[in-house]
C-alpha cells in the first residue's frame, strides 16, 4: 500500500527494524550500524520529502493511515462525545460531530470522516457529506454560539457528493447556508485541512478565524484529476493540473489562503500520526489562546477581515 | 464545479460567435427565429417561450427603470496570481474575453432604482469564460453588497454561471466565502437582497451567494445546481431523470420561491422590492 | 352541500329570491311582501345560529366556500406575492406563504390551504402539512423577524399529516420547532383561526402576540371524531366528543386559549365570505395598532405570558 | 394523540396491575424472567435486553448522584376545567389514578447532581393516565424551566407518554407552547437541557419540549413519533415499515443524538452535562 516515492524510506526502515531485531536476539552491539543507517534514514527522508511535488503531497493526503478526524477527537482532544443527526432527514456518517474537551475546556467538533477499510469507507460514502452532513454540522455551530464553545473543524473530503439524492435535497443551499452559519459564529472557529480539502465541500465548514493545514494535505476549488478532466479534457494530466492549481500546503500560506502549516514528521503524517497529532495539538491550543482575548464582535469582525481580503484584483481609481 | 457545460455547450452549438446570424434556431421547439424578433422579445422564442440566454446589458435595461442605470462595476480587473496555464495560459484566456466582452471580468452592474426602489443590480456576464467565479467577480460581488448596505439600497443580483473559475484555483473557492459573508452588511441594515437565477446557474456561484438571498427567482428551464449534470451521470452511472435541476424542479424541491418568465420578471421583482423595502420606495431616492 | 340545519335559512332565502325576480320581471310592487320574509328570515338565522350546537360549528368550520388562506390574502391584504419552498426539501402546498400589504404597511402572512374542489383538495392533501410546510413557516417568520414586518398567520387544518413520510421527515421536531421559533418573534405576532384548528399542526403557527378565531371555528388538542374513536371507541359519538371537548369559539374565549371572536355573518362565513372577511380585516387593523406600540423585548415578553398562563391547575403553597 | 395506543396495550398485556406478580415474560425474546431481577437490572431484560417500561422513582434513582434529590413537585394539582366525560368522568379518572401512584399527575422530579453537574430532573410517570400532559405536567416542566434557569441547573427530562391529555382539551394543548416557551429561560442563561425518550414518546410530547433539547438521548426500541401507529396504519392503509418509529429508525433518520441502552445511560447523560455545563462541576453546588 505504499506510495511509490516512499519505497526507499520504507526499505531503510525495514533493514534498520532486521538489524534491531537481530542485535537484540543475538546480543550483540550494532548501535553504531544503526545509528549510521538511522542518519542515513533521516537524510533520505529530508531529500524525498524535501524534493516532493505537489502531486506527490495529493497522494500523501489520500494515504491510508493518515490521521483522520476519529484519530483526532480520540487523541487531541478529550471526553469525546459523538452526537447524530440533522434533525431533519438522516444522519450522515461521512460528518462527524460532538463534544470533547481541549485543554480542560468543552468545544465543538466537526469534521468529514473517511473509512479506514472499503466497508466503512461505503458507509461513510468516502467522506463525501449529502446535504445532512452539511446540516449537522450547523447544528453543532449553533450549539458552540449557544454556550459559548470554540467550534474546531477537521477538513478532509474530495468533495461533497455529487450525486441525485444530494441535488434534490439541495446540496449547493446547504453548503451556502454552512458558510453563512460558520460566518456568523460568535465564538472562536478553528478549520483544520487534514488531508483533502476538496471545493466547496470543504469550505462548508472551513470558515474559521483560523484556518490550518497539514504539511501535505491539499485544498483547491476543485481535484486535479476533475481540472484535468475538464481542462485538458483527459483526467490523466492530474500531476500537471495539480501543479497548476498550487494546492500545497506551502503554496496556500503563500497565497493567504491558509493561517499555519502544521508540520508532519518526516515520512509523513500516514506513517507517524501521533507525532502529528502532537504538532496539531499544540498549533490548536496556540491558535484557541490567541483567539480566546476577542469578544464575539470582534471574532466577527476578524473572520470578515480574514476572508474580505481573498483573491488577487487590481483596483483602478475612481476616475 | 459545472464548468464541463461550458466546454460541451460551446463545441455543439452551430456557428462560430463573431459571425452576425439574422437567424437563429430555437433549440426547443426548432422553429428559426429572426433574431431581431428574438431581441425584441427579451430573448424568449416568440414561438414556444423559450429561454435563450441573455446580454447583461440588455439584462440591465430590461430590469432598471429607465434612465437610472449607473454603471459601478468595471473598476476591478482580473489578476494571474497562480500564472496558471492548461491548453491556453489564463491571461491569454482573459484578454481573449475581455475583448470580446469589452469588460474586465465576468460581471457588471450599477445603481439604478427598480419600481421605485432604490437598488444595486449586479449580472453575471456567461459570454465571459462561463460567468465563472474567480477573484473579480467575488471582490464586484462584496463591494456591490458593501454599497447596497451603506447608500440603504436592495441588492439584486442576476447569476449566470458555471461555478468557480478553476483558474484561480483556492482564491476562487475562497470568493464563496468573502460574497457570503459581505451579504451580511445588508442584514445589519435590514436591506433586501433578491437572487435571479438563469441558466446556468451551478458549482460555487449557486452553493454561496445565489442560494443565500430573502427571495429566489428563477428563470423558466434554467439548469440549477451544484455538481454538472456530466459529472453527476459519471458518479451514479445512469442516466438523469427528465426535468432534473431545472428551474421547476428545483421549486418544487423547495429551494425557488418562484420560477418567473422574463416577461414577469421586471414587474414581479418590483413588487417584492417595494414589500421588502417600502422606505426605500417612500423616499423615493435613486 | 348544504348542511342539514340550514335548510329552512336556504328556502327562505330562495322564496324571497323568486320573489324579487317576480316582482322585477312582471313589474309589480312586492316590498312589503319581502320585506316581512326579510325580517321573517333574520329572526330565523338568529333562532338557528344562536342554539347551534358544537358539533354543528364543527360542521360550519367545514363547510365549503368558507373563507381560506387564499381568500383572505387576496381580500383582506393587498399585492400579496407567494414564496415557495422550505429551501430544504419540497414545497409544501397544503400551507401557503408569502409576503403581502396590510393597510399600507409590509407584512408576512402564512397559513394551511385547504382544496376548493377534490383535486385541488388532493394537491393540498387537504390542508395536512408535511414537515415542509412547518419549515416553509419558519423560513416566513425568518423574514419576518429580518425585516421587522408584523406576522399573521392563518389556522385552517384538519392537523399534521399523519403519514409515514412525515414520521420520516420528522414531523414532530418540526412542529415543536416551528411552535418555538414562532414564540421567539421579535415582531407582533397575530394567530387567526379561520376554520379548523387541529391540534399540534395548528398550534405550530399559533403562537401569536394575539390569538383571534372566527365565530363557527374549532380549535382544540385533537378533532371530534378521533378523539370520539379513542375515548368512546366509537367515531360515531363525535357529537357528544364534541360537546366534551369545549372546542368552539366562545368556549376557547372563556377558557383564555383565544382572545377575541370574529364574529360571523348571520348564516356564516361560508354563506357570506365579503361580509366575514371584512370583520376579519377590522380585528385584524385593531390587533395589529394595538402590538405596534411593543418593542421586541416587550413583544417576547407579552407572548410568553400570554401563554405561560394557560391551564388550570391548583398550587398548593410550599410548605 | 397516540394515547389510542396505550389503550390498546393495556388490553393485550396479561395480568391485572394490582396483583404483585413474581414473574413476567419478556415480549421480546419471551423469556420468563424473576422480576427481582429485572428491577436489579434497571427493568432491562437480562436475556435480550430489551427495556421494559420504568417506574419514575427508579428513574430519579437511576439517574441522580446518591443522596443529591430533593423533590419539587407534587404541589400541583390537576382540575377539571372542562367537566369532561367520556365512559368515565375526568375527575374520578384522575382520583383513581392518584391513588394508584401517589402522585397529583404524571410527572415527577426534583433537584439533584448529576455526575456533579447542578440539576433538575423530571421524569415523566407512564402509569399516570399513559404520562399524558394535561396542565398540570405543563406547569410542572415550566416550573422546571424557570427554578432551573434562576438555580443555574442543567434540565433534563425523562419522556414517556402517549401524548396531550384529551380530557382538557385545548388547554392541554397549550401546553406544548408553554413548555416550549419556558425551555427559552435556559437559552438566556446558557444553561443546557438534555431530553431522554423512553418508550413511548408520542403525540404532543414529542412534538414540543421533548424534541427540542441540546442533546436527544433515547433508549433502545422506544417508540418515538407525532402520530400513532394506528392513525398512521388507517392513513396510509398499508402496513408499517419494519422497525418504524423505533429509536433506532429515529437515530438514521436524523432525530436523536444517541440511542443509549439503560445501563449507559447514567454514564452517558454525566459526561454530556459536564460537557456543556462545565461551570457548574466546577462550583460543585447542588
Ligand atoms: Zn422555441
Ligand atoms: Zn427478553
Amino acid at each position: 500500500m505504499a506510495l511509490e516515492f516512499e519505497q526507499p524510506i520504507i526499505e531503510l526502515e525495514a533493514r534498520i527494524r532486521e538489524l534491531r531485531e537481530y542485535a537484540d536476539s543475538k546480543d550483540v552491539d550494532l548501535s553504531d550500524e544503526i545509528a549510521l543507517l538511522e542518519q542515513k534514514l533521516e537524510k533520505l527522508q529530508k531529500e524525498i520529502f524535501g524534493g516532493l511535488s505537489r502531486w506527490q503531497r495529493v497522494q500523501l493526503a489520500r494515504a491510508p493511515g493518515r490521521p483522520t478526524t476519529l484519530d483526532v477527537v480520540e487523541k487531541v482532544f478529550a471526553d469525546f462525545i459523538e452526537l447524530h443527526g440533522d434533525r431533519t432527514f438522516a444522519d450522515d456518517p461521512a460528518i462527524v460531530a460532538g463534544l470533547a474537551r481541549f485543554r480542560g475546556k468543552s468545544v465543538v467538533v466537526v469534521g468529514h470522516q473517511k473509512g479506514k477499510t472499503t466497508k466503512e469507507n461505503i458507509h461513510r460514502n468516502f467522506g463525501m457529506p449529502h446535504p445532512e452532513g452539511y446540516r449537522k454540522a450547523m447544528r453543532m455551530m449553533d450549539m458552540a454560539d449557544r454556550f459559548g464553545f470554540p467550534f474546531v473543524s477537521l477538513i478532509d473530503t474530495p468533495g461533497a457528493y455529487p450525486g441525485v439524492s444530494a441535488e434534490e435535497r439541495g446540496q449547493a443551499w446547504v453548503i451556502a447556508q454552512s458558510i453563512q452559519r460558520m460566518g456568523r459564529l460568535r465564538v472562536p472557529a478553528i478549520a483544520v485541512v487534514l488531508g483533502e480539502g476538496g471545493s466547496g465541500g470543504a469550505l462548508a465548514i472551513g470558515v474559521g478565524n483560523r484556518v490550518l493545514i497539514m504539511e501535505n494535505a491539499w485544498y483547491s476549488v476543485i481535484s486535479p484529476e476533475s481540472c484535468a478532466a475538464i481542462l485538458w479534457r483527459d483526467a490523466a494530466q492530474a500531476e500537471e493540473a495539480a501543479e497548476a492549481l498550487k494546492l500545497t500546503a506551502h503554496d496556500l500560506r503563500e497565497l493567504g489562503v491558509v493561517d499555519r502549516v502544521v508540520p508532519e514528521p518526516g515520512g509523513g503524517a500516514h506513517r507517524h500520526p501521533d507525532r502529528a497529532l502532537r504538532e496539531l495539538e499544540a498549533a490548536l491550543a496556540e491558535e484557541l489562546e490567541g483567539l480566546e482575548a476577542l469578544g464575539p464582535g470582534e471574532l466577527l469582525a476578524d473572520r470578515y477581515r480574514r476572508f474580505r481580503a481573498m483573491g488577487a484584483v487590481k483596483i483602478e481609481p475612481a476616475g | 464545479m459545472a464548468l464541463d457545460r461550458l466546454f460541451r455547450r460551446r463545441r455543439t452549438r452551430g456557428g462560430g460567435r463573431d459571425v452576425p446570424e439574422l437567424w437563429l434556431k430555437c433549440p426547443s421547439c426548432e422553429a428559426q427565429v429572426y433574431k431581431k424578433d428574438l431581441e425584441a422579445n427579451f430573448m424568449v422564442c416568440p414561438q414556444c417561450g423559450h429561454h435563450f440566454r441573455m446580454g447583461v446589458r440588455e439584462r440591465v435595461q430590461m430590469l432598471a427603470d429607465e434612465d437610472t442605470f449607473s454603471e459601478t462595476t468595471g473598476r476591478v480587473h482580473p489578476q494571474d496570481p497562480l500564472r496558471f496555464s492548461d491548453t491556453e495560459p489564463y491571461s491569454e484566456r482573459l484578454s481573449r474575453y475581455q475583448q470580446k466582452t469589452g469588460r474586465p471580468d465576468a460581471i457588471y452592474g450599477g445603481t439604478c432604482t427598480i419600481g421605485g426602489v432604490p437598488s444595486l443590480l449586479l449580472a453575471m456576464d456567461y459570454a465571459f469564460a462561463g460567468g465563472s467565479m474567480g477573484s473579480v467577480v467575488g471582490e464586484e460581488i462584496a463591494r456591490g453588497a458593501e454599497q447596497a448596505a451603506a447608500e440603504g439600497r436592495a441588492l439584486v443580483i442576476v447569476a449566470a454561471s458555471g461555478g468557480a473559475r478553476m483558474q484561480e484555483a483556492a482564491l476562487s473557492l475562497m470568493q464563496m466565502a468573502k460574497t457570503t459573508m459581505a451579504l451580511d452588511r445588508l442584514w445589519e441594515k435590514r436591506l433586501p437582497y433578491v437572487s435571479i437565477m438563469s441558466d446556468p446557474t451551478t458549482g460555487g456561484v449557486t452553493a454561496s451567494f445565489a442560494a443565500l438571498a430573502d427571495v429566489i427567482l428563477a428563470e423558466p428551464g434554467a439548469l440549477i445546481g451544484f455538481a454538472g449534470p456530466r459529472v453527476i451521470k459519471q458518479t451514479i452511472r445512469q442516466d438523469l431523470p427528465e426535468g432534473f435541476q431545472r428551474s421547476e424542479f428545483l421549486l418544487q424541491h423547495g429551494m425557488l420561491d418562484r420560477v418567473t418568465p422574463r416577461s414577469e420578471l421586471k414587474a414581479v421583482l418590483a413588487q417584492i422590492l417595494g414589500l421588502l423595502h417600502p422606505e426605500g420606495v417612500r423616499n423615493d431616492g435613486a
